[in-house]
């Protein structure tokens, strides 16, 4: 809403029918749309029972779906923790007042976000065993490509999160006795991330989405399992990657909702990320943030 | 109010940024218990004068001394030093993650090693002195910025600090706010703290300030006490500044 | 390099990379329009216009792309019969166009949208005070400085796009990760070096761009 | 994971052989999307596949559950083998030169062919029939390369499943998918495609089907092949495959078993 | 000063925000070149007052009359009106992507369709007039606080408006800048401007005004000649405020 209130004056009477009439006409022609699709997936017999019925089934669930999205989610979650984990790590060494932290640093984030997670995953599974002279479970190498992709990602944002808090916050902090460290972990830290929570969860509901990579190495997540192998069973593989992607809207839907829950309360509790004062410094202008869309 | 030997002296301080000369020879001592008012035009230096003597800005030249010994450079000896120096700024700078009790607390239990519970209590104590005690659980953002700036001064009182730098505490206030933070400052003053404020509240100067001094151009220009200043400004530059902003 | 040095593989290698082009310069130009177009949708006053577009951005945005590339062929092409080329891989080619767009499309839109948030809503209630209508506004003040903050945003957009290309390959295109499994598969003791040629590939040519959007952003950014 | 080396067990001897008795288990990787050959349906893998590696496993006095079954994909077999993610592949392993360099085989226990899986009123006959049409197969397979490198008229269509492969058929997307006979008519015998598909029947290439183990494994191979020569005479073969692929009619084939590999002996 | 009927008049003008509410039954006219200056509070809906005469805000209900007609609620007749009530804000609000002459002739030019070598001219002289013509190829963000608002008033004058509005004109600013806003102002009001003015310069009000309207809870609680209204506020809430702004 605070977008409207930028671009729009508030509607009159005219403005008002105008927005009516232009609601009608959309609707109806998005309805016709619609329509259209659902009568030819009809023609082409997609909504056909015996293609629906493997849902009404229990084993589909228990025996494809449950496990396919216990491993995504699992994976996910693993990857979160790290990524999580190596942004807020990677994202101070960057800040590091040391040029040997900061750079490697830098090397390193700029790498990860630069090679695409499908090669990564690959490599991980096929290339690093024989660096390492063992096997690298299909379940590690999705995990760990997430982890340095969304990693690298999310350690620009804390960057980005950490730098547009006012130099106000670290001073203070400093002025009370604070180290460099504490200011750092007691003070940028905690504010940058709930001033980037829309940004990583962004990021986080991208990572959920990747696990669907793992394919690439038949890791048995949510798309292998409840598309794949169910349709070679079943032979209805467009009603499964319906349902699967179904799956997927709902519980990033609800990561999402989740993620606004939390920051309307952290909110309403008060906090609020102070507005930068105009300091002679030079601070970044602020750009937008968003999340960076792999897979 | 001086006595013995002065707690914070700057001699010949110079400091650049970039080609700008902002302190230009700045020597200057404040004596323990006394309050010093620092006015003079935005851009002459006054902010960045209240900034070196806790070291938030280094110098280029010159040394300062607090309390008998030079400003570490830095490291341990450093943040202890600005444990020491209470600093409020004009925009309260407040933590904004943490509500005011943990505002006040935060610095006896990380920075001092202070028990939480002896840390809050002492905390509370002193929300009551500055008259907000019953706002310790909100966040910075839901108080106003009177009751936001008085929690600034209590952070910085948690600290036991031997002296309170002010950089412009009341101007970023709503004009019926200001009265209640300047109330605070000078009980303060009366109370003995040694106080180094920059402020345009020409009120506060005139009856809490043992010194006023005048900056311009990065230079001290005159150091009075107020009842002179005011009546008989000696430069014209101060002249024309206390013109400006004591005729509309 | 000898994996490099049969010219079958590095026909291989450099085609592989041309689609990645191809793939990421098409959606590019086809998701910014309609990201655009959605971004305006998101903020117009009609309210079917807004949940049309976060219907949108919720759906594709929340779905793997995997799985619209997928629905393009399967959907789109199979079901819907909306054929692109006659041509195998040029269909393969623009299906995967279609499906990056609407994809990226979401994120644009976001982008756009956030944009123009941080343009402060006093400019335009200034320009609306000197009696400026509504699309002047829009065109003379909001935009302008939108412009400019979503430069860096849309940077990333662009390079997680052409990362993203590389799931096209799930419908067969020989894109460069395709290829590099391919090359992989029939040279097992070459797997770190043709890793590396990849990998470094994709390095040379988005960090770079990064750096170019960084720059720009920064160049075009609006002192406050 | 599995153990790398495989234990050596107490009595000393390697490879599979020494795990089996040591640990009275085995992990054995088989595919998961192929009927009639190595299908997972939910928990339990079904198919002739699936039926060999079980004989191979009692073979090697390994009980059929303490089978660890891994699903593998064609593009991670070697990989899997080498780094010991699994003991034994049974999962449509086609013996060839490239292969036998990185590991050792078995088998083969069937002779498959490529071949071409069309709709039920196709005209295509054969290879041959495919200049201009569109074939389905698997992403970097080697029906998918022969169908490129012998066929270059073709256009050639990759996924990364079969079942797509078919779905595009069933759609008239593609024309014909082409891979071994044997995995096509898994997917045609599956009731869903009743009377929809038929095999063209001709093959064009040999396709021997092997059991992979560790290349320095030899004495594991040589196990294997007796195992094997052993099924051929005691009817588990036949079992094997009446209780898989032969429900769709076909009669077993003759295991012969003079043709097993000699186990990379020189 | 009050000549012939009046400019503006508000008329049981009510306004909510959600359940709040900001506007509570206001009527008030102001009469063409009557100066009348807004005290009250912080939310006592000064702002909104304020914004509802050129319908930056619409109101829920009541009536706004401009210059003999009621407000237009939309399209280009508001947009003409809007032209005619020139608006000055507390943040400036200057282009930022544009130069300060550009600021100044945007209006001119897009909106009344002048020529842009006679905008850019006209422009030029009321730089000149606020005393910034050497400013006039800088961007907003090169500008000092007083400079930018000066800006903002020539922006508003280029358009050759009917009246004037100013919410807090001078509070974003250094101190020392405020003077030179308020001389701009004045010298305004002594050119027969008709002026709506937000403000706590109460210097200002008193010297300036030529009535002061004291707001308190959405509620116009006093309307009286300056010289009136400071030396005996009738309202306890008009001494309690009084009372607060003008001790320290
Ligand atoms: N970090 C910095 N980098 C560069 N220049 C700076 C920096 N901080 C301050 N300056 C400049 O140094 C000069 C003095 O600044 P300072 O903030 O000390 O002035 P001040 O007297 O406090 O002014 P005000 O009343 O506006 O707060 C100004 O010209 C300012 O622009
Ligand atoms: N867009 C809005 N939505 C909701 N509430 C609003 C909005 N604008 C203002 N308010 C509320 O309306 C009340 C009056 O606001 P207004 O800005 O008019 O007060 P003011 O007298 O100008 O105060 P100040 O001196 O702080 O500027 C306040 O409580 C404010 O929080
Ligand atoms: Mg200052
Ligand atoms: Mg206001």
């Amino acid at each position: 809403m605070s977008t409207s209130a930028v671009l729009y004056d508030h509607p009159g009477p005219r403005a008002r029918v105008r927005n009516a009439v232009l609601s009608v006409v959309f609707g109806v022609g998005l309805a016709a749309l619609l329509w259209w699709v659902y009568a030819k997936f009809d023609q082409a017999g997609q909504w056909e029972g015996n293609l629906w019925k493997p849902f009404a089934e229990a084993p589909t669930w228990t025996q494809f779906i449950w496990p396919g999205l216990r491993q995504t989610l699992f994976a996910a979650a693993t990857g979160m923790v790290l990524s999580l984990a190596f942004g807020i790590l990677f994202a101070v060494g960057r800040l590091s007042d040391h040029w040997w932290v900061r750079v490697p640093a830098g090397v390193v984030v700029e790498f990860f976000r630069a090679v695409p997670l499908l090669l990564m995953i690959f490599f991980i599974f096929y290339g690093v065993p024989f660096l390492i002279q063992g096997p690298v479970p299909a379940f590690w190498a999705v995990v760990i490509g997430l982890t340095l992709y969304n990693g690298s990602v999310l350690a620009e944002a804390f960057r980005a999160g950490i730098r547009s808090i006012p130099g106000g916050q670290s001073e203070a902090a400093y002025a009370v006795g604070m180290r460099k460290n504490q200011v750092m972990r007691l003070i940028l830290v905690p504010q940058a991330a709930r001033a980037m929570l829309p940004v990583i969860v962004s990021q986080l509901v991208v990572l959920l989405k990747d696990t669907a990579l793992g394919y690439i190495v038949a890791f048995p997540e949510l798309l292998q399992r409840g598309v794949n192998d169910l349709s070679a069973n079943r032979g209805n593989v467009v009603a499964a990657a319906i349902v699967v992607a179904a799956i997927y809207i709902v519980i990033n839907s609800l990561l999402t909702t989740l993620a606004n829950w939390l920051d309307r309360r952290t909110r309403r509790r008060g906090f609020r990320v102070p507005k930068q004062t105009a300091a002679p410094d030079s601070t970044p202008a602020g750009g937008a943030t968003v999340a960076e869309p792999q897979g | 109010m001086t006595t013995g030997e002065p707690l914070i002296v700057l001699d010949g301080v110079n400091k650049w940024f970039g080609p700008l000369h902002v302190l230009d020879d700045v020597s200057l001592s404040v004596g323990r218990g006394e309050v010093v008012v620092v006015i003079g035009p935005s851009g002459s230096g006054k902010s960045t004068l209240c900034r070196t003597i806790n070291r938030l800005e280094p110098i280029n030249s010159g040394t300062i001394t607090f309390d008998g010994t030079p400003l570490p450079a830095e490291g341990k000896a450093l943040a202890r030093l600005r444990s020491e120096v209470g600093m409020v700024f004009q925009s309260f700078n407040l933590f904004a993650h943490k509500t005011i009790l943990e505002n006040v607390t935060l610095g006896p239990v990380k920075v001092r090693g202070e028990k939480p519970a002896a840390a809050r209590e002492r905390g509370l104590a002193l929300l009551d002195r500055v008259g907000i005690a019953n706002q310790a659980d909100k966040y910075p953002a839901q108080l106003s910025g009177g009751q936001q700036q008085r929690a600034a001064i209590a952070r910085a009182l948690a600290m036991q600090p031997k002296a309170m730098l002010f950089d412009e505490p009341t101007s970023a206030l709503d004009p019926e706010m200001v009265g209640e933070v300047l109330d605070v400052m000078t009980s303060l003053a009366r109370d003995g703290m040694t106080m180094v404020v920059v402020t345009h509240e020409m009120g506060f100067a005139r009856h809490a300030a043992n010194r006023v001094i005048f900056m311009a151009d990065g230079r001290l220009v005159e150091d009075a006490p107020p009842a002179e200043f005011f009546a008989n400004p000696r430069s014209e530059r101060a002249k024309d500044f206390l013109s400006k902003i004591l005729t509309h | 390099m000898h994996v490099f040095a049969d010219p079958t593989n590095l026909d291989a290698y450099l085609s592989g990379f041309l689609w990645i082009l191809k793939l990421t310069g098409a959606s590019a130009v086809l998701a910014l329009v309609l990201g655009v177009l959605l971004a305006a949708f998101r903020v117009s006053p009609v309210p079917v216009l807004r949940g049309f577009g976060a219907a949108w951005v919720n759906i594709f945005r929340n779905t793997p792309l995997t799985l619209i590339i997928f629905f393009c062929y399967f959907g789109l092409y199979s079901t819907l019969g909306v054929g692109l080329s006659d041509d195998l891989n040029l269909n393969n080619f623009w299906l995967g166009v279609v499906g990056l767009s609407v994809y990226t499309a979401a994120f644009v839109c976001e982008a756009v949208r956030s944009g123009v948030n941080t343009v402060p809503a006093g400019q335009a209630e200034a320009a609306r005070a000197i009696g400026l209508t509504f699309f002047q506004t829009l065109r003379i003040v909001v935009l302008p400085q939108a412009g400019r903050a979503v430069v860096a945003p849309l940077g990333s957009v662009l390079i997680a796009l052409c990362k993203n290309a590389t799931i096209v390959g799930t419908i067969g295109l020989m894109e460069a990760s395709s290829v590099m499994k391919d090359l992989i598969n029939s040279n097992g003791d070459a797997v770190i070096p043709i890793f590396l040629v990849f990998a470094g590939t994709f390095a040379a040519i988005l960090v770079p761009t990064g750096y170019f959007f960084g720059w720009l952003a920064n160049r075009l950014a609006v002192k406050r | 994971g599995g153990d790398g080396d495989g234990g050596s067990g107490s009595s000393g001897a390697k490879g599979i052989i020494g795990k089996a008795q040591s640990q009275k288990k085995l992990v054995i990787g088989v595919k998961a999307d192929q009927p009639g050959l190595g299908i997972q349906t939910g928990s339990q893998y079904e198919g002739f596949d699936i039926e060999i590696a079980k004989i191979v496993a009692k073979g090697l006095g390994v009980d059929a559950n303490n089978i660890e079954w891994k699903t593998t994909v064609s593009a991670n077999r070697e990989p899997f083998i080498q780094q010991g993610t699994v003991d034994l592949v049974v999962a449509t392993y086609t013996i060839n030169d490239e292969r036998k360099k990185k590991v050792n085989f078995a088998g083969p226990y069937f002779i498959a062919g490529q071949d071409l899986l069309v709709k039920a009123d196709s005209t295509i006959a054969g290879p041959e029939g495919l200049d201009g049409k569109k074939v389905c197969s698997v992403t970097g397979s080697t029906p998918a390369k022969r169908i490129q490198t012998e066929h270059p008229k073709a256009q050639l269509q990759q996924f990364d499943a079969y079942s797509k492969c078919i779905t595009a058929l069933e759609g008239g997307q593609v024309d014909a998918v082409t891979t071994d006979d044997i995995i096509l008519a898994g997917y045609a015998a599956q009731s869903q495609y009743a009377g929809k598909f038929k095999v063209v029947g001709k093959t064009f290439s040999t396709e021997p089907y092997g059991i992979g183990l560790k290349k320095d494994d030899k004495d594991g191979c040589e196990k294997v092949n007796e195992i094997l020569k052993a099924a051929a005479s005691d009817g588990s073969y036949k079992a094997a495959w009446d209780a898989t692929l032969g429900k769709s009619g076909k009669a077993a084939p003759e295991l012969d078993t003079t043709k097993l590999t000699n186990c990379g002996s020189v």
